[in-house]
């Protein structure tokens, strides 16, 4: 009896304790380092507000937030609109279960190769002499190289969009094959339209797919630094990337507040898309 | 063979060679554990990681930010038995005794400190020397002298409204601060007190006008790793931009004509060296120096020349090339046998010449070094936002 | 739904899905077809040649910097820890929530926490948090913990879809049955939820087999895979890149067809002795 | 209301694949009419729904409504409404919103749609209810719910998929009540799938007894119970022995048989027996009495293999050579006054008007 | 196997938070019982079973097994074994190993146990599946192993929780047949959980019927259809009609009552009541005449309101002032003679005798 009433504390501990030592731990450190101080060499523990004070009344702060958030709408939003017809298209119009597996496995392969590789193979296909303008060319259909292609905002987004739309497909996927293909025959049996069967009942029952994707778009897009930088040939900034760069010249305790205050906007944000759905329920 | 002892080195790839390590187990039976990693992680793992490591290959301008941090120790210049043949660059400063130091962190500023257990850095040569240096070079810009369609004489030869969106500088930001002062000081935008240690205004002039460039769409992209820099150049993205020599000789190894070009400012110089790690002592640190002298010893220097740096002691790395080899890559004279790479693949043919002539020419035509400034953390605010802008 | 006939609805999809995944494999293409190059090929088209030479100088040829080998050695030790871990660490805590107990509301945001926060921070946590107390990272002791961060809160997400599923119907038949709580756990509950197991196991080593910023700033003095493919990015010019991009892929895509091949082995012996 | 209309199935055949689900089934349902569809599991009473429905495509065959054919029209355009085994209620409206649906797909102003769902919701008792989600309904609540969202169609023809499997027995048989009321209410045909006998006796107009894709018998539920056509329906119908062997010899007006066991039975009929043919009778439970004093033909000797009580009455199983099951109703009162024991052996005994004639199964 | 033992629950109650889901229930099943609890959804039957077994803590009161006080016993130490709702088979095991789990656990030999295990699915006819999974098995096949995992463990009493819900009707009605024919053979107590009434009747001995968390009467069936204790009992075991008012009158002998509407109707016993106590009774649907000639206070006059068909019998309810519903059943020949329609008013009798005082509900 009290054996059974301990072994869900025993049970719960491993996972406690990682999490406390390599979550908890870790960010009560950058808390901490975000109120020390440092100059070109070194840091040291001290209580001073002058990094966030730094942070936030840069312009470049501010400016890089923005062009973040930008990422992450167009990202967002491109990536929902892909992974929900992708999602849609595998439960609804593919009938046998193995042929869903097959397709379904078929969008993931290509996350087995490593990200980098992936990231930089798109540099010999859309730079200015790259396999798309040559093509283009040759068609006749340009005369001139598309230079937007490669190390600009298009390009960032374009693998942002490939590498993340999967963990969008995936959620919204399986809350798709969640639904009773009953409420769709009777909706059907109302009169409603294809267009009508998509508003009224198959996006309202998706949500918690579409938010629990959304989740995970987001955090990845926030937090990226190496896409920007690859992709946009060092010429766009994300918070990551500035923090990226603070860590890489010593600056820890910027990089801890900046870090602060990405935390602070991504539990925003994703708290603000709790708010729609009970992911607990959804599993 | 005789020597069981292993050491752990990293560095920037550019220098951290298996094939060294190899010939320091055949020669000398020490291990080498190399692992190779980008400029910022470098600095990172001296810092923030003392233990991780034995030798440290880093950089003179970041040892000009690290060895404060108090994980490297001096190495005690009786020990080096090619001390005294050590190129001057790295001990007075003066590559002959009537040059002049050049601007930035020169190796020479941060070359020693003033005892075994000093962190401050010494005005002249002491017996503590912080980092052997192991490569060095001085950069300037490379070009595609097929698209480029005009001689280029000037680091402000990069701002030509012709090259418009095909330019690219390094986005490392105590590098690339320097290929931009030296381009706005070309083109007469400002005339710096020193460069390798501007003022805030002076910064604040040369970042504005990165902006202004960076807005009008001068740059294609900003490059921070080697390959990057060989891949914008081969691709054709850009045709003018701030290189590195291997960089240029990686290029040019595809089948595509590229040029190291000399400017009349002269160069940007870059050096590194080999630190120990203060955590290093008795065997260990016998056999780190035993390392240090086999490293200067010649082989390497030579291995080093060859592909296209110069190595710390020119007269021991003589004797490992042949002279053909020798006056081609430190005289500048013309091959007369066809050049291999240390790979033994042809580099090129017979009768070819080296940019920029001999290492006199070069080296003793340094503008400034990479370095660290006083203002450094206004600096690198002000570079973050020359990159976001 | 109308069973048999296909609306014009299917083949724009049809035709929108195939787009996608020419787009998602696009990219991959480019790499393996570039790895092909001929020996003085770069890294971008056109090719120069189609040789095997970068297969070769990847697999059997010292690089000029950095050790492929060793990075790929550790990579899969890490991996195998953190797969054997996460199947561990999140079985339990599967079962912990199965039953109410003080502070699991807490921890599950905890997890769903170690999920979103980006995984720079959690790597710049780990990394400053070692640094403030000294101890030296590892690839196997702080990396290994930032790989656990990633992979545990989508192991216990998965256990808490299987349990949700679970009929502890099971569970008291055994128990009724004289089944010890051990017994019980061995002989039902572990055997029934075993694919769910592997399929976290497997997903536990693909995520941290490819981990990167998480493990940026936590590796110590040696290289994971993919921070090597990442130093190799910044000093590397030539197509062996591509080579171990082409043959890392076809790695992982080996162990798993091989996972699927053995299930398929299974239900067909199975099957066999059936029918016989 | 007055647009009840005939529904006609013209030799619909649905095929999934190589295998036959419905079998050219030919059936006339009068406008007005409480239809049910029974038989076992698997024997194409949903997949018959369905094609009437619209969900499902027809592989051959026509339907007819009315005066239209309809095997190609939307669901939504045919004039029949369905209601889904587990009701499809939309879990994330609410009741009003529910019912109101195809008036929204149909473009009904807000206001207009919900004062509209209202009285339906009001001629089902679910009015007060109107806020909630279908997740906060007991099992027979939403049924109504789900019974007043197919009704707001204004169908001709309501087609509903085992409506009370859901429901608990006690709740059932109120429901059901109230669908029938319902119907004749509304003067509208329903057609109700269901595999319990009871439901479709107690309920409808025309029981459609299906098996194997095929239909056994289509009639009245006195006539189905009454006169099974073929020994399955008699089995399925329950509260019949089917007795089966072969005809030993046709006289004038009536003809015996032998069951494997050797005994003879006779058969107060002759219509397509002749001697060797195999045949099918049917005798109703509560038909036979215990005790001697059998005709010929009309009897045999069993053994009790169980008992159970059925309040009014006791239901005796028994066992005899060649006859595997035979059961026996005894009224209680009569039971208890002279109770069997399970072993017994216990002559029983029918008149020969009870016997009713089998014919072979299409399905077969 | 004479391990048979009687069982004892002494008021035995569970309490779920501030929730009374059983409410100090005591009940005795002598040896070699066949028990059933009944009662609507909710009312505390599986609660009441999963206690017996071990499977659920007993907030308070106790329980016994033969002499021995179980109360606080593991599952598989008590004597009992359980068949769970959806059977519970081991998905991942054959059909061997599932009924040879419990010998698997007490470490018997592999070859010993699953020659056991085969005797035990010799006993249900399925051993020419042992080496199936369950998947691959129908829903009665199924409930043969698990029944037969259940016996192998040699208990005293065995407890079935809705063994028959999965069923469909046609094999509903094969498998409780066998069910009981184990019982008997066995020899032991087999306590099920159903909530149709009519399963109860046709397999108990012992009918336990509960409402609320508590037993509203436990007794043998035919004890339970003729004299259900209370309303509530009456209600649920169906056929009875039940009419509430409040005494008028206590005379020698009998009392008389009126309903809300108007109408008084007559008791043939006046045990505790006394003139203003409500008072219940009930009649069996059964034993109503049609037409006039009622004794005083024996009869009413009802709008007929459903028609239903119940094979042997038709059921037409009805209603009158104060009288929501009554319901008479006619013999299937007698109805259709004189055959009655939707809004007939019709005159019913019955005699005193028939009618039955009801207690009121403990529950209540
Ligand atoms: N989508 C389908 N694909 C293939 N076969 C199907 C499909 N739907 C039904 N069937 C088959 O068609 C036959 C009839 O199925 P149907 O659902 O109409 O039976 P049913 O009478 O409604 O049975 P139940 O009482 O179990 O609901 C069955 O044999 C079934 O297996
Ligand atoms: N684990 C639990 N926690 C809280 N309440 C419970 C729990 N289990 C059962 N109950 C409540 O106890 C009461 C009795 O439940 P029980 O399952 O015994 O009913 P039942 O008679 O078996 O009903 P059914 O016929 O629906 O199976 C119900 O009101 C139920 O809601
Ligand atoms: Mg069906
Ligand atoms: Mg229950």
């Amino acid at each position: 009896m009290t054996l059974s009433r301990i072994a869900p504390y025993l049970q719960a501990t491993p996972l406690t304790a990682i999490l406390a030592a390599f979550l908890v731990l870790p960010i009560a450190t950058i808390v901490m380092v975000s109120f020390w101080d440092y100059d070109s060499i070194q840091i040291f523990p001290a209580f001073v507000f002058t990094n966030y004070e730094e942070s936030l009344t840069s312009p470049v702060t501010w400016s890089t937030y923005l062009n973040t958030l930008k990422y992450t709408v167009i990202v967002w939003a491109v990536t929902l609109l892909i992974g929900f017809w992708v999602a849609y298209y595998l439960a609804f119009h593919i009938r046998s279960a193995t042929m869903q597996m097959v397709l379904f496995l078929v969008c993931t392969i290509p996350f087995l190769t490593s990200n980098i590789i992936r990231m930089i193979s798109w540099i010999p296909f859309l730079g200015r002499n790259g396999l798309l303008n040559q093509t283009l060319m040759t068609m006749g259909l340009i005369d001139r190289p598309l230079e937007f292609l490669l190390f600009s905002d298009f390009a960032v987004v374009l693998a942002m969009v490939h590498l993340y739309t999967l963990f969008m497909v995936t959620p919204i996927f399986n809350t798709l094959m969640r639904i009773d293909r009953a409420l769709i025959e009777a909706a059907r049996d109302a009169g409603a339209n294809g267009f009508q069967i998509l508003t009224n009942v198959i996006i309202p029952l998706a949500k918690p797919g579409i938010a629990i994707g959304s989740i995970f778009v987001v955090t990845l897009v926030m937090g990226d630094f190496i896409t920007v930088r690859f992709m946009s040939g060092g010429q766009s900034a994300s918070v990551g990337l500035m923090m990226a760069n603070q860590i890489a010249l010593l600056q820890y305790p910027a990089a801890a507040a900046n870090a602060v205050i990405l935390l602070v906007l991504v539990l925003l944000l994703v708290g603000a898309i709790l708010r729609i759905v009970n992911i607990r329920k959804e599993l | 063979a005789q020597n069981p002892i292993t050491l752990r080195q990293f560095g920037t790839g550019v220098s951290n060679l298996n094939a060294i390590a190899e010939k320091c187990k055949a020669d000398l039976g020490i291990t080498l554990q190399m692992t190779a990693l980008d400029s910022d992680a470098v600095s990172q793992r001296v810092v923030t990681q003392a233990n991780s490591f034995d030798i440290a290959d880093i950089e003179y301008w970041i040892c000009k930010k690290v060895f404060a941090a108090g994980t490297l120790q001096p190495m005690d210049v009786k020990k080096i038995k090619y001390y005294d043949q050590i190129v001057p660059i790295f001990t007075t400063g003066k590559l002959t005794p009537t040059s002049t130091i050049a601007q930035g962190t020169a190796p020479s500023t941060v070359g020693f400190v003033e005892g075994p257990e000093s962190k401050t850095f010494a005005k002249a040569p002491t017996e503590w020397m912080t980092l052997i240096p192991t490569i060095y070079n001085a950069d300037t810009l490379g070009i595609r002298p097929d698209l480029v369609g005009r001689p280029i004489k000037n680091w402000k030869d990069i701002l030509d409204p012709a090259f418009k969106g095909k330019t690219s500088i390094l986005n490392i930001p105590s590098i690339g601060i320097m290929d931009a002062a030296m381009i706005c000081e070309s083109a007469g935008i400002i005339k710096y007190g020193d460069k390798g240690n501007m003022t805030k205004a002076e910064i604040d002039v040369t970042i504005d006008f990165l902006i202004k460039t960076k807005k009008a769409g001068q740059f294609r992209a900003f490059w921070k790793t080697f390959d990057e820099s060989v891949n914008l150049m081969a691709s054709g993205e850009v045709v003018i931009q701030s290189m590195w020599s291997p960089a240029v000789a990686a290029v040019r190894s595809k089948g595509i004509p590229c040029v190291y070009q000399p400017l009349e400012e002269g160069y940007r110089a870059w050096g590194g060296g080999l630190g120990i790690a203060k955590h290093l002592k008795g065997a260990q640190l016998d056999a780190a120096y035993e390392y240090i002298n086999w490293y200067l010893s010649g082989w390497v220097g030579a291995y080093l020349n060859r592909q296209g740096y110069y190595s710390a002691v020119l007269s021991t790395a003589e004797k490992n090339m042949s002279p053909d080899e020798w006056a081609f890559w430190m005289l500048g004279q013309p091959a007369k046998t066809d050049i291999l790479s240390p790979e033994g693949k042809v580099m090129y043919t017979a009768g070819a010449v080296r940019d920029g002539g001999s290492f006199e020419q070069r080296m003793g035509a340094v503008a400034c070094w990479n370095s660290v400034m006083d203002e450094d953390r206004y600096m690198v605010r002000r570079w973050n936002e020359f990159i976001a802008a | 739904m109308n069973s048999e006939r296909r609306g014009p609805g299917f083949y724009v999809l049809t035709a929108f899905f195939v787009l996608f995944v020419l787009f998602l494999y696009g990219p991959m293409t480019t790499i393996f077809i570039l790895s092909f190059q001929g020996p003085n090929g770069g890294l971008t088209f056109p090719m120069n040649g189609v040789s095997l030479r970068w297969f070769e100088n990847l697999l059997f040829e010292q690089q000029a910097v950095g050790d492929f080998g060793g990075a790929f050695s550790r990579s899969l030790m890490l991996g195998i820890m953190t797969m054997l871990t996460t199947v561990v660490v999140s079985l339990l805590a599967g079962l912990a929530f199965r039953r109410r107990f003080l502070g699991a509301g807490p921890l599950f945001y905890l997890a769903i926490a170690s999920l979103i926060v980006p995984s720079i921070l959690i790597s710049l946590g780990i990394g400053l948090a070692f640094n403030v107390f000294g101890l030296e990272p590892a690839w196997y002791s702080s990396g290994f913990g930032a790989h656990l961060t990633w992979t545990l809160p989508f192991g216990l997400l998965i256990m808490f879809a299987v349990f949700n599923r679970f009929n502890p119907a099971y569970e008291e038949a055994a128990r009724d049955l004289g089944a010890t709580p051990w017994q019980t756990f061995a002989h039902v509950v572990l055997p029934i939820i075993l694919p769910s197991l592997i399929g976290v196991g497997l997903f536990g080593f693909t995520l941290s087999y490819d981990e990167f910023a998480r493990t940026l700033m936590t590796s110590g003095s040696f290289n994971t895979l993919p921070l090597e493919i990442y130093g190799m990015t910044t000093n590397v010019t030539t197509p062996v890149l591509y080579a171990l991009g082409t043959v890392t892929t076809v790695f992982s895509m080996a162990v798993i067809l091989l996972a699927l091949a053995v299930i398929a082995v299974l239900r067909k012996r199975r099957a066999r002795r059936l029918a016989g | 209301m007055t647009k009840a209309a005939e529904i006609e199935l013209i030799e619909v055949t649905k095929r999934y694949g190589p295998a036959l689900a419905v079998d050219a089934v030919s059936l006339k349902i009068p406008a007005g009419t409480y239809c049910c569809l029974l038989g076992p599991s698997g024997c194409g009473k949903t997949t018959t729904l369905r094609m009437i429905a619209g969900h499902e495509s027809v592989s051959s065959g026509d339907i007819r409504l009315g005066p239209a054919v309809v095997t190609d029209l939307a669901p939504a355009k045919r004039g029949t409404a369905m209601m889904f085994q587990s009701y499809a209620l939309f879990p994330h409206l609410d009741i009003v919103d529910n019912v109101a649906f195809s008036l929204k797909m149909a473009g009904v102003a807000k206001p207009a749609r919900r004062g509209r769902a209202m009285e339906m919701l009001k001629l089902v008792q679910m009015d007060h209810l109107a806020e909630r989600r279908p997740a906060q309904l007991s099992g027979g609540q939403q049924q109504r719910v789900a019974l007043a969202r197919a009704l707001i169609t204004d169908p001709q023809v309501l087609l509903l998929d085992e409506p009370l499997s859901a429901l608990d027995p006690f709740l059932k048989i109120k429901v059901r009540q109230e669908l029938k009321k319902l119907q004749l209410q509304l003067g509208i045909s329903f057609i109700h799938v269901t595999h319990s006998q009871e439901e479709a006796m107690a309920l409808s107009d025309l029981v459609v007894v299906m098996n194997g894709g095929r239909i056994e018998q289509a009639a009245a539920p006195r006539e189905v119970f009454n006169r099974p056509s073929t020994a399955f329906v008699a089995r399925f119908m329950g509260d019949h022995n089917v007795l089966a062997g072969r005809v030993s010899r046709v006289a004038e007006g009536n003809a015996t048989f032998e069951v494997p066991g050797g005994a003879s039975f006779t058969v107060p009929d002759t219509e397509g027996l002749e001697a060797g043919a195999p045949v099918e009778i049917a005798v109703r439970t509560d038909r036979i009495r215990l005790g001697d004093g059998a005709a010929p033909g009309c009897g045999l000797t069993g053994l009790v293999q169980n008992i159970e009580y059925h309040g009014q009455k006791v239901q005796v199983a028994l066992a005899a050579p060649g006859v595997d099951e035979f059961a026996v109703q005894v009224p209680e009162t009569a039971f208890f006054a002279a109770p069997l024991a399970i072993g017994d052996a216990v002559p029983l005994a029918w008149t020969a008007q009870d016997v009713h004639l089998l014919k072979p199964s299409p399905a077969a």
